[in-house]
């Protein structure tokens, strides 16, 4: 388990081998990796700033994958995220999970997406033609926490 | 008591600053947002629609009726927009 | 999109740097890599054979990525699969699912994954101190797909 | 009418063979079945339990019942592993 708070850009690949490594009784690896898209509700992006809370930023993302790891058999997990300027196509963040079995992994790589979303301060102000903008948040991020609620760990 | 207080995004921007130290004797944190709001135009600007402010104390996500009793650092922000 | 078939590995890192390069609309990009398991129901496995029918193999992996494009909005998707011999640690296979939003790169990768599993015909023989055992179906796998016939697409 | 038949994983090695041209007059992909167990032991210990057997026609998964008017190659072989 691993977090990193970070300016600089990570090699995505190289993330991915070095996690599984040796690791023979890993079955399954999933990762996402979170971009920065060229258009904001329609409207082109020239840049994106990204804001966040030093010291909180890292409690939150290690409590997050704290909760992750209690609720999943992983074998390995990781999150890195960045802030700073970024550039459309810019790599902005990124986890990746690690299990036996394929379900699990897809899981517990949904739900560190959930809470990171909505738990872990950091802030995007987008670059547009008319100035910059802090993205709201979307409510149907916070819907998303309800099911990781609902439903009992499905340890598999 | 001394408190750190640390303004995030738009807040920041709104305040004009991202951190003051503030002695306060507010028992929450929704007394202290009283207290700042009063401070200027700028603050009671920035403390305006409390629907879209959370609050962290010492690092920690926490309702607006938590009391500040020990706390060293509160944080003021809009919902979070990582990832 | 695109389906390969292939004996020898892949590059992981390179695979998801290709598939996302220039494509700025991107904003969430989902990976799931099968390994190779040291352990077979507990017993060590020195190896693995990959058996697959050449010919049905790329016309099933093309009609699930098919599939998958017309239930969600993805901008770009990838399968890649592994036959012939393979070691503990190995990479037997990848798909990625690219889109605009997080929850349709995971929905589909996982919708990749469930009918990968259960209709491209693969089969797995792993080599024990007992010798040589096909893999059996987990009637898990199977029921997985039960899912995508009850929901319909969510277009997000 | 002339079929390619193939087997595949332990389908392949009880049969003892990875495929074959067979002429038959089989309506449907269970005739088909028929006719192979009676061809001799290994073929009828192949095709015991067909719970475990899958048929594609023309590379296409099919019912046991579905015709074989028209389709040139016949696949048998146990639920997929793949992934």
């Amino acid at each position: 388990m691993s977090v990193r708070v970070q300016r600089e850009d990570f090699d995505l690949g190289v993330e991915l081998t070095t996690l599984r490594s040796g690791r023979h009784e890993i079955g399954a690896l999933v990762s996402f990796t979170g971009l920065v898209r060229e258009l904001a509700d329609g409207a082109p992006i020239s840049g994106m700033e990204l804001e966040h809370y030093p010291g909180m930023t890292e409690r939150a993302l290690r409590q997050i994958e704290i909760d992750a790891a209690a609720r999943w058999p992983l074998q390995a997990s990781l999150i890195i995220h960045r802030y700073g300027p970024l550039a459309p196509g810019d790599q902005i963040m990124m986890v990746a999970t690690a299990s036996a079995h394929r379900q699990v992994a897809f899981e517990a790589a949904e739900f560190l997406m959930d809470y990171l979303k909505s738990r872990a301060p950091f802030w995007k102000k987008e670059q547009t033609g008319s100035g910059g903008h802090w993205v709201d948040a979307r409510t149907t991020d916070e819907a998303a926490l309800q099911r990781w609620a609902a439903s009992p760990a499905s340890k598999k | 008591m001394k408190i750190d207080i640390f303004y995030f995004a738009w807040l920041r921007e709104r305040v004009g600053l991202a951190s003051e130290q503030v002695e306060t004797e507010a028992v929450t944190a929704a007394d202290l947002v009283e207290e700042l709001r009063a401070r200027d135009d700028d603050h009671a600007a920035a403390f305006e629609d409390m629907k879209s402010i959370r609050v962290a104390l010492d690092q920690e996500l926490c309702d607006f009726s938590a009391p500040l009793k020990g706390v060293r650092e509160v944080a003021f922000f809009p919902p979070m927009t990582g990832g």
